[in-house]
């Protein structure tokens, strides 16, 4: 029986260890305790992946204490593994521990090391959380802690303005979306009267379809949030702000792909409620082309990529959408090899040319960087789904059941993975080929950054043989339907894959003034796409002026103290004003108030004679 | 009134309310004094007056019910009448000296 | 003399010794109202320790009458529900004297007079079981409360003192005329038995009555907790008040309100309570996103916090009027909740302001490079203000809002708004106040925490943790007071308010014990 | 006999009780309340008080009165000045006046309408036996209390006049 607890205990024991002692240790000791918990958590997870037996029929379960009980509402702090979760166990620990030994690298020198090395482990703590928790609540609980971790780790850089405002602007647009999840859970009680995943599963096909569509757009809301789709996906780029293995780690490989995780672990409750599929399919759709389209614009490397993460989440919940849940899952996984390989070959980038990150100023770097330009190959072939690397089975599956469920949106996803293929090499071209167009001489990272690339490189390429996500959740989830003419469909997107990369190879290698032209010919329309379309602007004018306008103008100065205060100290004035009126009985003269006093003695007089007379 | 006074027997003595009637008669009178009078000593001696009225109805009462304890307010009220009349002067006496007048309309230091 | 009485006693003691001390040993003073004020919570711990949990009634009964005509007692106890409000106010109060040892040096002595004197009218408050006794024990309350905004307050603090007073006596004096006017129909200030009474019908309440009554206590419970219209004057009451003042009004005077309509409105006035509930909650949530909207304009950090507290408080409300067991329970439990971590907020923002002396957000910004265990602290409290899973206002306002969503879930769709707000406010706050670059002013005058400093803010924090992370520790023998109330809120009421006029043809109701077995029953259970 | 005396006295103590009020110089006031004392003396005996009609006419007709001429005197206080006015006092005066006249008469026709008579001897119970009985038992505790007051008063008086003396 393995002990689930210690699986993020020991990550949480390493945020303690640094958090508290952390300024006092040598960053020998910051190391061991930081990398050492998660490979440590790493360990455990492989050692219930490999004495696994049968965790389709048996998942483990395991109760620690009741957290909140009240009437008939019991929740407990639960911990459960089936197939699903430990594939999520994998790759969280698995790419944690990566990452965790690049960053010892790539932090070296900066300031507060301890902190950023206890914000990431307590950040580890979390996301297992969220991904062993046995019921919604505690999902929530890792839901709203990674959140809180991307929080302090975008803003790692607190002196920086950009830093923090990204930072705050990444919790809260990641609140509106736990406000939809939390919507979901209190639904889910109300009609279930329990969290617990295996009796909510179990109860859902009882329920009406309209209960079920209602909850799982509600969770789609809290979905779109976490992993960035729209309408909320508007933080993730800012997110990139953070230091680049936060963006890794957090930004690209686990925590944003936890909406995924969410929706394909409430299957049951989204396979009942078709309405809520093909949102989830659409949203999932039209998140990838959008954010596609801005990625070919893009000139900051770590941009470039956030628009690409964006645009691949899509993918998944495309995937999640047109019921190919292991599909999603799949791409999950490939996804956080190669898209985790791009953002740490980024950062090595970055740290060779002087934390410099417009591509404009990189170039001819395969002569410096020769490692990390191999290694950055193998991801943007991956991505690209080039055949045979981890990414092409992935999306290829997507693209498939996409077809199945409905033909456009499997060319909608051809022509994405066109342009994905297209943004990431221009990337690579701009970045390795050409002339050096930066300051001072750009080096190679130190090994410690380069041992877990070349490990992810590995898995970017072989991932897809690896793990095999649809054989291993197998039984699951309710199979896709059988598409005809695979093949020729695989055919297809490997075509887009392949143009996409021969046109950049064109356009930034072979032609080089060509791309100024052509957005030179588009004109307001390229702007508009380089600027993001302005759905900031946008959202900031509808949204979030109005309501900080409006709540100091209106409610705080003419309600709060104009309309309520006023009331009150009107009250107050008027009781004044009364007041002076009767202030002109008091004269002074003793013959004036006894005048008064015999008045109410008659009129005391009169009253008692009258009330007399009425009982007589 | 005039069946009242018919029905009244010489022999069997005064009614009691005509004691009464008296004494809200000088209470009033004492009233008017306080209430039109200006010189302060003047007002004082009115509320004794009013003192007196009220001790009238109160020995009546006592008649009436053949009890001593109107008697003893009474008594009583003498002696706070007695007392006051002591303080009440002395008052008097430093009023004037600090303000020369007796006026009771000059005395309103009561305002403000 | 029992335990409870000690502890209510304790303080009152220690409030006559300190005025007995002279005015020059002013830390001798302040040792003293440290010492008492911590003795009192040790004592206080004894009652959790002897509270005998699946007991309903009262518990740790004294009732001796007090005064004769009219029959007053002194009548204490304590249940589920005041158990924790009781052990919030000795808890806090140690650390409200400890935090402001260095601020206050004028007038030390009435200082630490007071903050024991209202330690001893809170826990009074929590465990009155007479009515008149609770109005008592309310006004004393007010009395030290008002002289700490008015003496020790900043510029305002008149304005803002007479505001609080004025306000809170309006509300107050209502609810004496209630008291009196159940006196008079009932013939007894004793809870037990006039709850006997009015859930008999021999009380003889007629609907208008009833709901005349229930608005005077609800309009004095209302403002001191305040909801949404009557609220203006806690931001004033706030940030006048010295730090200790805001912590205490914040952490344990605003339960005074939460606590009576828990106590008081809902089990004696059900029929009124749930005719008016649609309209209260409707106040509570426009609190709560109103509070909110407002909090995010504010240029002054006490004064986000107040408005803050009125947000937060409209969860509170909420859950009561949900009328559901869970509702119930989370409204109880984030009433401590909000006891803690704004209690704290305050806490760390008085530490701020005798840094800097100023209340401004503006006057702030990088104070996480200079002090970074205070920014820390307050990161912890901002994400416990916030409702982080983990912490304890989550583990409150779940509860609360899923007892709203049994029973109305659109209800819950606009409170949860506020949690998106409060985000945004204290987020923003803090990112204005301990982040960015560090100004001269702040460089020089704003040092990290001190060891006092440490030892306000640490059982602050550990006990966030603990709320959040296991609630099992406080919430049972609060579920088992609320479903007491929440069965006394559901009596039968059309047939109850009838019963006085059809008593010779109306059928006995066979589904309640006649009352007077009732009445006595509850008193035996208590003892 | 009885209405004899009764109207007799009656008629003189609402005399002098008239020049009371109308009598401007304050020492004529002060002699016309005397007689109105002796009178309500007279019929104090009538209702069998003998003891408060020595005690009206010694402590009321004598020491009370001397020591209003005596201030009288002392202050050397003439017919009162016209300065000053109270416009509630003129104006709702007298009609208040007749009001509250009116409505006692009105209360004592309606609470009293046959209360019994008053002859001389019909009762017995206000000599000073009686009396000095009731005060030493009943009302001792009140009777004590008298006597702090008027002590208080004394001193008060003395405090008063002390301070007029500096």
């Amino acid at each position: 029986m393995q002990n689930l607890w210690l699986i993020p205990a020991l990550p949480f024991l390493g945020f303690l260890i640094n958090g508290i002692l952390g300024k006092k240790l040598p960053k020998m000791v910051i190391n061991a305790v930081a990398v050492g918990s998660v490979v440590l958590s790493f360990l455990l997870v492989l050692n219930i992946w490999s004495s696994g037996g049968d965790l389709a029929a048996n998942p483990i379960h395991q109760h620690y204490f009741t957290w909140i009980q009240s009437g008939e509402i019991n929740i407990g702090w639960d911990y459960a593994v089936d197939k699903l979760t430990l594939i999520m166990l994998m790759v969280v620990t698995g790419i944690g521990s990566l990452i965790h030994v690049y960053a010892t690298g790539y932090m070296a020198h900066e300031e507060g090391y301890y902190r950023f090395f206890a914000y990431l482990n307590l950040f580890m703590f979390f996301m297992l959380n969220l991904v062993l928790g046995g019921n919604y609540l505690l999902l929530f609980v890792g839901w709203e802690g990674v959140g809180l971790c991307s929080y302090l780790l975008i803003g790692f850089y607190f002196v920086k303005k950009s830093a923090s405002t990204a930072g705050n602007k990444a919790f809260i647009v990641n609140r509106i979306g736990d406000f939809g999840f939390s919507l979901a859970m209190f639904l889910i009680v109300v009609n279930f009267g329990t969290l617990d995943f295996t009796k909510v599963f179990a109860a859902a096909p009882g329920k009406s379809t309209e209960t079920l569509t209602a909850i799982a757009l509600l969770l789609l809301l809290g979905a779109t949030g976490k992993s960035a789709q729209i309408p909320l996906y508007v933080w993730l780029p800012d997110a990139m702000e953070g230091p680049t293995p936060v963006s890794a780690l957090i930004h690209a490989a686990t925590m944003v792909t936890a909406g995924v995780y969410m929706c394909t672990r409430s299957a049951v409750i989204f396979t009942h409620a078709p309405i809520a599929m093909d949102t989830v399919a659409i949203v999932g759709l039209a998140t990838a082309v959008f954010a596609a389209t801005i990625g070919l614009t893009q000139y900051d490397i770590k941009k470039v990529f956030a628009y690409s993460t964006v645009s691949q989440l899509g993918y998944m919940f495309l995937g999640v959408g047109v019921g190919a849940f292991s599909a999603g899952v799949w791409h999950l996984v490939t996804h956080a090899f190669f898209k985790a390989l791009l953002f740490l070959g980024a950062g090595s980038v970055i740290h060779a040319c002087h934390h410099e990150q417009d591509m404009r100023h990189m170039g001819g770097l395969r002569k410096y960087t020769p490692v990390t330009m191999a290694v950055l190959a193998c991801a943007s072939l991956a991505i690209a789904g080039v055949p045979g690397t981890s990414g092409f089975f992935s999306k290829d599956a997507i693209l498939t059941a996409a077809y199945g469920h409905a033909p456009w949106m499997f060319w909608v996803g051809v022509v994405t993975a066109g342009m994905t293929a297209f943004y990431v090499w221009r990337a690579f071209w701009m970045t390795f080929w050409g002339e050096y167009r930066g300051h001072g001489h750009p080096h190679e990272s130190p090994w410690s950054m380069l041992a877990p690339l070349v490990v992810l490189a590995f898995l970017s390429i072989a991932g897809g043989f690896l793990f095999n996500v649809p054989k291993i959740l197998e039984g699951m989830f309710p199979a896709a339907e059988e598409v005809p003419g695979e093949s020729m469909l695989m055919g297809i997107s490997i075509a887009a894959g392949l143009a996409g990369i021969a046109i950049s190879y064109y356009m930034y290698v072979v032609n080089p003034k060509l791309p100024q032209r052509i957005s030179d010919g588009l004109g307001g329309i390229y702007r508009l796409v380089y600027d993001k379309y302005r759905i900031d602007e946008l959202y900031d004018a509808t949204v979030v002026n109005p309501v900080i306008t409006g709540s100091r103008s209106l409610l705080w100065k003419v309600m709060d103290q104009g309309v309520i205060d006023g009331a009150v100290n009107g009250v107050g004035s008027e009781a004044q004003l009364a007041g002076g009126w009767l202030k002109m009985l008091q004269s002074g003269n003793i013959r004036s108030y006894a005048t008064w006093v015999v008045l109410g003695a008659v009129c005391l007089l009169i009253l008692i004679g009258v009330a007399e007379g009425v009982t007589r | 009134m005039a069946e009242a006074m018919q029905s009244i027997n010489l022999q069997a003595g005064v009614p009691i309310s005509w004691y009464l009637v008296l004494s809200a008669v000088l209470f009033s009178l004492g009233v008017a004094g306080f209430l039109f009078r200006k010189s302060i000593i003047t007002v004082f001696m009115c509320i004794e007056l009013m003192l007196n009225a009220v001790n009238l109805s109160f020995v009546a009462f006592a008649n009436q019910h053949k009890q001593v304890s109107g008697h003893i307010f009474t008594f009583f009220v003498m002696v706070v009448a007695a007392a006051e009349a002591a303080v009440g002067l002395a008052i008097i006496l430093t009023v004037f000296k600090n303000r020369e007048t007796l006026n009771i309309d000059e005395i309103n230091s009561l305002k403000n | 003399m029992n335990l409870l009485d000690l502890v209510i006693a304790l303080p009152a003691l220690g409030f006559v010794l300190a005025l007995l001390m002279p005015r020059t040993q002013e830390n001798a003073i302040k040792m003293l109202a440290l010492g008492v004020s911590l003795a009192t919570f040790v004592l206080s711990l004894g009652l959790v320790n002897g509270f005998q949990s699946g007991q309903t009634g009262q518990q740790f009964v004294t009732d001796n009458i007090w005064i004769a005509s009219p029959e007053i007692h002194w009548h204490v106890g304590i249940d589920g529900l005041s158990l924790w409000l009781v052990i919030l106010s000795t808890f806090l109060t140690p650390i409200a004297i400890l935090l402001s040892w260095k601020a206050i040096h004028d007038r030390a002595k009435e200082f630490s007079a007071f903050v024991l004197l209202l330690e001893f009218g809170l826990v009074g408050v929590f465990a009155a079981w007479d009515l008149f006794l609770f109005y008592v024990f309310w006004e004393v309350v007010l009395v030290p409360m008002y002289f700490l905004i008015g003496i020790w307050g900043h510029d305002r603090r008149i304005y803002a003192a007479v505001k609080f007073f004025l306000y809170t006596m309006a509300g107050s004096v209502l609810m004496l005329a209630g008291i009196i006017f159940i006196y008079l129909r009932v013939g007894t200030f004793d809870y037990v038995q006039i709850l006997a009474a009015i859930s008999s019908g021999h009380a003889m309440l007629t609907h208008t009555e009833e709901t005349l009554l229930f608005l005077a206590f609800f309009l004095a419970f209302a403002i001191k907790v305040p909801l949404f219209p009557l609220h203006t004057w806690l931001p004033d009451a706030h940030v006048e008040a010295p730090t200790a003042g805001s912590v205490m009004l914040a952490s344990v005077m605003l339960k005074m309100g939460t606590y009576g309509l828990v106590r008081f409105c809902l089990p004696m006035f059900p029929t009124a309570a749930r005719e008016n509930a649609s309209w209260i909650v409707a106040l509570a949530i426009i609190g709560i996103v109103y509070g909110g909207l407002v909090a995010l304009v504010q240029p002054n950090m006490k004064k986000l916090v107040a408005y803050s507290s009125v947000s937060h408080l409209g969860f509170v409300v909420l859950g009561i009027f949900s009328f559901t067991q869970i509702g119930l329970d989370g409204a109880v439990y984030q009433m401590l909740n909000h006891g803690i971590s704004t209690g704290a907020l305050f806490l760390l923002v008085g530490f701020l302001y005798e840094r800097r002396h100023s209340l401004a957000i503006a006057d702030f910004g990088g104070v996480a490079t200079v002090a970074p265990w205070l920014s820390i602290m307050f990161l912890v409290t901002t994400l416990a203000s916030i409702g982080l899973p983990t912490l304890n206002n989550f583990v409150g306002e779940f509860m609360v809002l899923q007892g709203s969503a049994q029973a109305n879930f659109s209800w819950t769709v606009f409170a949860s708004l506020g949690v998106i707000i409060s985000a945004c406010y204290m987020l923003w706050m803090y990112q204005r106040v301990f982040f960015g670059e560090t100004n001269e002013e702040v460089k020089h005058h704003v040092p990290d925490l001190s060891l006092r400093e440490w030892a306000c803010v640490i059982p602050l924090v550990v006990m966030m943790v603990w709320m959040g992370m296991y609630s099992q520790s406080f919430l049972p023998v609060v579920s088992e007071a609320n479903a007491k109330i929440l069965d006394q809120s559901k009596m039968n009421v059309p047939l109850r308010v009838a019963a006085p006029r059809m008593t010779e043809h109306a059928p006995p109701d066979l589904s309640r014990p006649p009352v007077t077995a009732a009445a006595a029953g509850g008193r035996a259970d208590a003892r | 006999m009885d209405f004899l005396f009764f109207f007799l006295f009656a008629f003189i103590a609402v005399a002098c009780a008239v020049s009371v009020v109308v009598q401007k110089h304050p020492i004529a006031s002060a002699l016309s309340l005397v007689g109105v004392m002796a009178s309500i003396a007279v019929l104090y005996l009538q209702l069998g008080a003998e003891f408060l009609a020595m005690a009206q006419i010694i402590v009321y007709a004598g020491a009370v009165m001397v020591l209003f001429i005596f201030v009288i005197m002392l202050l050397n206080a003439g017919a009162e000045s016209r300065a000053g006015r109270s416009y509630a006092a003129q104006l709702m005066g007298p009609p208040l006046l007749v009001a509250l006249m009116a409505s006692l008469g009105f209360a004592i026709m309606r609470g009293f309408p046959g209360g019994g008579t008053v002859k001389f001897d019909s009762f017995q119970g206000g000599t000073a036996q009686n009396i000095g009985y009731a005060l030493f038992t009943d009302y001792l505790l009140p009777f004590e209390v008298t006597s702090v007051l008027i002590l208080v008063a004394i001193l008060g008086a003395i405090v008063l006049a002390r301070k007029e003396m500096d």
